[in-house]
């Protein structure tokens, strides 16, 4: 479909930039901007800049609360990742990005690229990509297109990462009705670097030139940018235009050759950047901007895959795995040469300029001429207007569960799509590859050693839509305790966040009141736990036909671990290990996993949520974990306590013998700040000594069974049938006809 | 009963990575007169009915299983054949 | 001993075999590239996993007309120990250097695990440091191991006692079970499970070790660092 | 000029995995009247040369690159195209 070029008259007369989604008064603030009426390569490039996605004009009033910065952030949210100490003159750089409506439209193309393209962000910073982990979430699985985007979406991302050969280790995989048309696809990044070479994406020094690597341009993903910043409607399925094949062998050539470049050639390199939403002329116009440079591009210069494309299109064309770089003058040949060597396409492509000009040349015309400004700082920014939802204002009564048969019910918990084991999903990923991966998918948060140090990097991903749903603002706090609480029970100590903020139409009040409350409980619990936000991505318009999203932020955190030595994982190790109880439960219902299972859905107001217990019980599983205390940690979240005891003795064949003064339903409340740990027998008086918010509820035992006393009940159940129940789900789900 | 041939390639404006590099391997093979490569999948299927019935079957298998139509176009060719041959 | 990584396009376990032939079993490893012609210098010459210009026609199908695979069969033919991992076995076979092929897993999709390996011969250069029978655990990571050969190629193979690793629990289809085989001088070995991934304690287990350390005591000369 | 049609495919001896899924995705689809499907590889290359060197070229390439004759057989046809066609 190819573009057809308007006049400047005949684009305000018809008003053709209604359809890139430029609304009148938009179409009239540009227009006053650069001084003229605009063309039709200027309005293309305005569209594409003033999207959501680029231009954060919904979002941004928003994202400037979050909290940012602390003693160990060596660059915060702005450029391609964040950045943050690790100590031993290394740093780790980290970023998330959402690939909702690719992946809807084009299941393992979109998740493959949305992989290739967070990858180019981390490495754009210098660093090398060590790991990945992708959250993921669809509707129900026993429909057969949510088994068809689980198939492909998981395909892609292992297709993407297998064959670059960055490991995949973790991630999460939720299923709820909400998701069913438009699941969520967020990818997330790690990667390290020495301290000392972080680089920009800035074109700084007139007469510098700017090197474009990579890829050809083509027609594919034309103006992808607007096309994810608005909603999906059944006609728009049918709308195809905006695939692009990803390609994990160029990148791979891509990446080494740039790294090459960032640790080698330091003198030739200004900045560097990739080419991510809305292509080339965001890349370069940010370049630009963040410089407070003047730039001029000759298109013509630009290795293009298809004859006549015009101005527009190989502007916005989003095709994949490109670079632009700015290099100081004279080193050009310098770097096509690295380039060459890796057979690459690379050409030089335009300077910067004097003054604050963005100009581009076509066939030797000039048909771009506005103030760098007017696509980046001068984009408009709308302060929402927000609304109670009215489920929120008006909540549905308390649910109180009744189990009546404790062995059925917890067999039945163990098989939800949300808590079974998710190994036939992530085999599919190479976790392996690099050989630093000291823990697997599988126990709570992944762990990556750091090569040249003693030190190991500990990492997960976690979102709680079904909680936001019921409040956003505790929602999203718990789910940053969670992620927290995983790297914390794997022995680390969080370093930061980034996040993808997954989100309804902002123009509609409900959803926004979602969104500025999310924000809020973000703020509060990443201040909790000294985890600032370095970067991440916004994904709005998540709605189809009119029905949005659960509000689902997805948290992916980064936590320190300083000694290899006190690594710890979710296992069961020995039989007679005594298990205790961190944190106070309740009867907490309301959103829980429980409630789905006995009600097919979430209702009623959250329960509540105590931070500073959170806080405290976490402090207090570190220092054991520190101390060597502990032999197993495992965080209590979706299903609660026996679901967390069941898992603990999956890996090793162990069962357990337990004893709490609970009802027996409040063993699949989900009260937060919760953990179970193991600790050895010897180790019972130092363990105590802590005195920490730790019960003893029983022991670790040899015979693979569950044996379990509550106020009300006694009951015992095989391990093998529990796991049966936990392995078996997701392959049986996948394997159904509707 | 008929045997429906399809081809399933890449629409022409998305980027085919497989067959740039077939591209380079001919190229380090000296075989310098190779203009260009497209590189698709091909199906054999047998099927019974009625020749519109079989045509409008086969359509539809393409469109929603052999061929991914965000990114590939296909077509096929039908041709009768005798219960033996199948 | 002396070894050397082929590292092609789009390869990426070659960091990680050179890691474990140098950092961990103690031996010299270079990285070498694919426009390499002359390996005369080494011992050893490795061909690594990954995903070789991009596996996109199929696994191993370009690698094999780089320039340092006509070395590699001259170095092969004169009796130098020449091991594939993966990609690497996917090379050697659509190079001719070993019999059959690998197609798609059974399942048709990647699979990242552990498994479990029986040594099937334990008088090779490449697992003289193993038992007959021994289990070994070794992690596979691939979408295309499921290893084929006609008939007439497996029975020589049965009988000439090629197969070196066996899978104890099939994962890919793989015929006879093959996990590793040799070419029928024996110096040759390809496999699709990593030993550079089980090679150290803090990552899940040293299996694969013996797989470096059969090399050294097989080419003389290296110390060996750490025992088994 | 010439246009060389490839096609690549399993051999009749080894069971191909992507055939087989295809068979159990129509009969989920409940087509019952698909027979049999064959799964291969279709290739399309552009050639200058005389006929007879253009077919042993692409025999060339066809059994060294384009398929595994381990466990792929290939067959292709040749047909002249004028110079604008390529
Ligand atoms: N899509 C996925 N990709 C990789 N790993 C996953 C994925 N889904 C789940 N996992 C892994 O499975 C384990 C359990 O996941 P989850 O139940 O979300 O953990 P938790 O409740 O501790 O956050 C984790 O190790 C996680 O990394
Ligand atoms: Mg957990």
């Amino acid at each position: 479909m190819a573009h057809v070029e308007m006049s400047p008259t005949a684009i305000a007369e018809k008003k053709s930039y209604l359809d890139l989604g430029l609304t009148e008064a938009e179409y009239d603030r540009f227009t006053e901007l650069i001084g003229h009426q605009p063309n039709d390569t200027e309005i293309g490039l305005a569209s594409g800049m003033w999207s959501e996605h680029c231009a954060y004009k919904y979002s941004k009033p928003i994202l400037r609360q979050f909290w940012t910065k602390n003693e160990r952030v060596l660059m915060g949210p702005g450029e391609g990742a964040g950045v943050i100490d690790i100590g031993e003159g290394k740093a780790v750089v980290f970023k998330a990005e959402s690939h909702n409506h690719p992946s809807a439209v084009e299941p393992y193309e979109g998740a493959a690229t949305g992989v290739g393209g967070i990858i180019r962000d981390i490495f754009s910073i210098g660093a090398k990509p060590v790991a990945m982990l992708d959250s993921l979430a669809f509707g129900d699985l026993n429909q057969p297109h949510t088994q068809h985007l689980v198939d492909r979406i998981v395909a892609g991302i292992g297709g993407y990462g297998n064959a670059i050969g960055i490991p995949t280790v973790g991630g999460e995989t939720n299923f709820d009705g909400s998701y069913t048309r438009n699941p969520l696809v967020n990818a997330m990044c790690v990667g390290i670097m020495d301290k000392d070479q972080i680089q920009k994406g800035k074109a700084a020094g007139v007469g510098n030139a700017l090197i474009y690597v990579g890829a050809k341009t083509g027609r594919d993903g034309i103006n992808g940018a607007s096309f994810a910043s608005s909603e999906f409607s059944d006609d728009e399925a049918a709308d195809r235009s905006a695939v692009q094949v990803g390609d994990p062998f160029m990148e791979k050539l891509l990446m080494d050759a740039c790294l090459e470049i960032t640790q080698q050639h330091q003198q030739a390199l200004v900045g560097i950047q990739d080419m991510g939403a809305a292509g080339l002329v965001s890349s370069s116009v940010e370049m630009a901007g963040k410089a407070n440079s003047g730039m001029a591009l000759d298109l013509d210069l630009i290795p293009q895959r298809e004859a006549n494309m015009t101005p527009f299109e190989i502007m916005l064309s989003e095709s994949q795995e490109r670079m632009l770089l700015c290099v100081r003058a004279g080193f050009e040949q310098e770097v096509l040469d690295v380039f060459a060597a890796y057979d690459l396409d690379a050409a030089v492509v335009g300077h910067v300029i004097d003054g604050h000009q963005y100009k581009l040349y076509h066939h030797g015309k000039l048909v771009c001429d506005v103030p760098v400004s007017s696509l980046t700082d001068d984009a408009p920014v709308y302060e929402q207007e927000a609304k109670i939802p009215e489920h929120l204002a008006n909540p549905a009564p308390d649910f109180d569960p009744i189990v009546t048969d404790p062995v059925a019910t917890w067999k039945a918990m163990m098989a939800m799509p949300t808590i079974a084991d998710k190994s036939s999903l992530y085999r599919r990923y190479d976790a392996q590859v690099q050989t630093n991966t000291v823990v697997l998918p599988g126990s709570d948060a992944a762990v990556i050693r750091v090569r040249g140090t003693h030190r190991a990097l500990a990492m997960t991903t976690d979102s709680k839509g079904r909680y936001l749903y019921l409040d956003p603002q505790v929602g999203a706090a718990m789910s940053v305790a969670e992620a927290a609480r995983n790297l914390v029970a794997s022995g680390a100590e969080p370093l930061g966040i980034t996040d993808c903020l997954n989100f309804g139409d902002p123009t509609k009040p409900e959803a926004f009141y979602e969104l500025a409350e999310a924000a809020k409980g973000i703020i509060q619990a990443t201040k909790a736990f000294n985890a600032p936000v370095i970067s991440g991505n916004v994904s709005l318009y998540n709605e189809t036909n009119g029905h949005a999203i659960y509000p689902t932020p997805m948290i992916g955190m980064v936590g320190l671990i300083e000694d290899l030595s006190t690594i710890t994982t979710a296992a069961f190790k020995h039989a007679d290990d005594l298990i205790y109880l961190v944190g106070e439960t309740h009867g907490d219902f309301n959103g829980s996993e429980l409630q789905k299972l006995q009600t097919g859905g979430v209702s009623g107001r959250l329960f509540d949520f105590d931070l500073e217990a959170e806080q405290t019980n976490q402090a207090f599983v570190l220092s054991a974990i520190r101390q060597h205390l502990v032999t197993a940690a495992h965080d209590l979240s979706d299903g609660g306590l026996l679901v967390a005891l069941a898992e603990m003795g999956f890996a090793n064949g162990l069962g357990a013998k337990i004893k709490v003064t609970l009802p027996t339903s409040w063993g699949f409340s989900e009260t937060q700040g919760r953990f179970l740990m193991t600790v050895a027998p010897e180790n019972q008086a130092a363990f105590e000594a802590l005195n920490g918010p730790a019960k003893l509820i029983g022991h670790v035992q040899a015979a693979p069974e569950f044996d379990v006393t509550t106020v009300s009940h006694h009951f015992s159940v095989a391990l093998g049938q529990l796991q049966t129940a936990f392995e078996e789900a997701l392959p049986w789900y996948m394997n159904q006809k509707a | 009963m008929f045997k429906a041939k399809v081809y399933v390639t890449y629409k022409p404006s998305v980027l085919d990575p497989k067959a740039e590099v077939i591209k380079t391997a001919l190229s380090r093979m000296d075989y310098h007169n190779v203009a260009d490569v497209l590189y698709g999948k091909y199906f054999e299927l047998k099927l019974s009915g009625t020749e519109a019935a079989v045509r409008k079957q086969v359509d539809t298998i393409c469109d929603q299983l052999l061929a991914n139509v965000n990114m590939e176009t296909y077509r096929f060719d039908l041709e009768p054949i005798t219960e033996d041959e199948a | 001993m002396k070894a050397a990584v082929i590292s092609f396009p789009g390869s990426n376990c070659d960091l990680d075999l050179q890691w474990a032939v140098q950092q961990i079993a103690g031996a010299d490893c270079e990285l070498i590239k694919q426009d390499q012609t002359d390996l005369s210098s080494y011992d050893v010459v490795m061909v690594p996993g990954g995903f070789s210009y991009g596996d996109y026609l199929r696994s191993g199908a370009i690698a094999r007309f780089s320039p340092v695979m006509t070395a590699l069969k001259d170095f092969a033919d004169a009796g130098g120990y020449v091991l594939g991992v993966c990609n690497g076995f996917q090379i050697l076979t659509e190079a001719g250097l070993l019999p059959g092929a690998l197609q798609w897993n059974r399942d048709l999709n990647f699979i990242c695990e552990p498994v479990t390996l029986t040594v099937d011969r334990a008088d090779t250069a490449f697992s003289n440091q193993y038992q007959v029978g021994e289990q070994l655990t070794l992690p596979i990571a691939h979408g295309e191991g499921n290893y084929y050969a006609d008939p007439e190629t497996l029975a020589a193979l049965e009988a000439n006692g090629q197969v070196v690793f066996r899978y104890a629990d099939n994962p890919n289809g793989s015929v006879h079970d093959i996990a590793g085989v040799t070419n029928a001088a024996g110096n040759v070995l390809g496999m699709m499970p990593h030993p550079e991934r089980a090679v150290e304690a803090l990552l899940g287990g040293t299996d694969g070790l013996g797989v470096f350390h059969s090399l050294i005591q097989q080419t003389k000369g290296a110390d060996i660092r750490g025992a088994r």
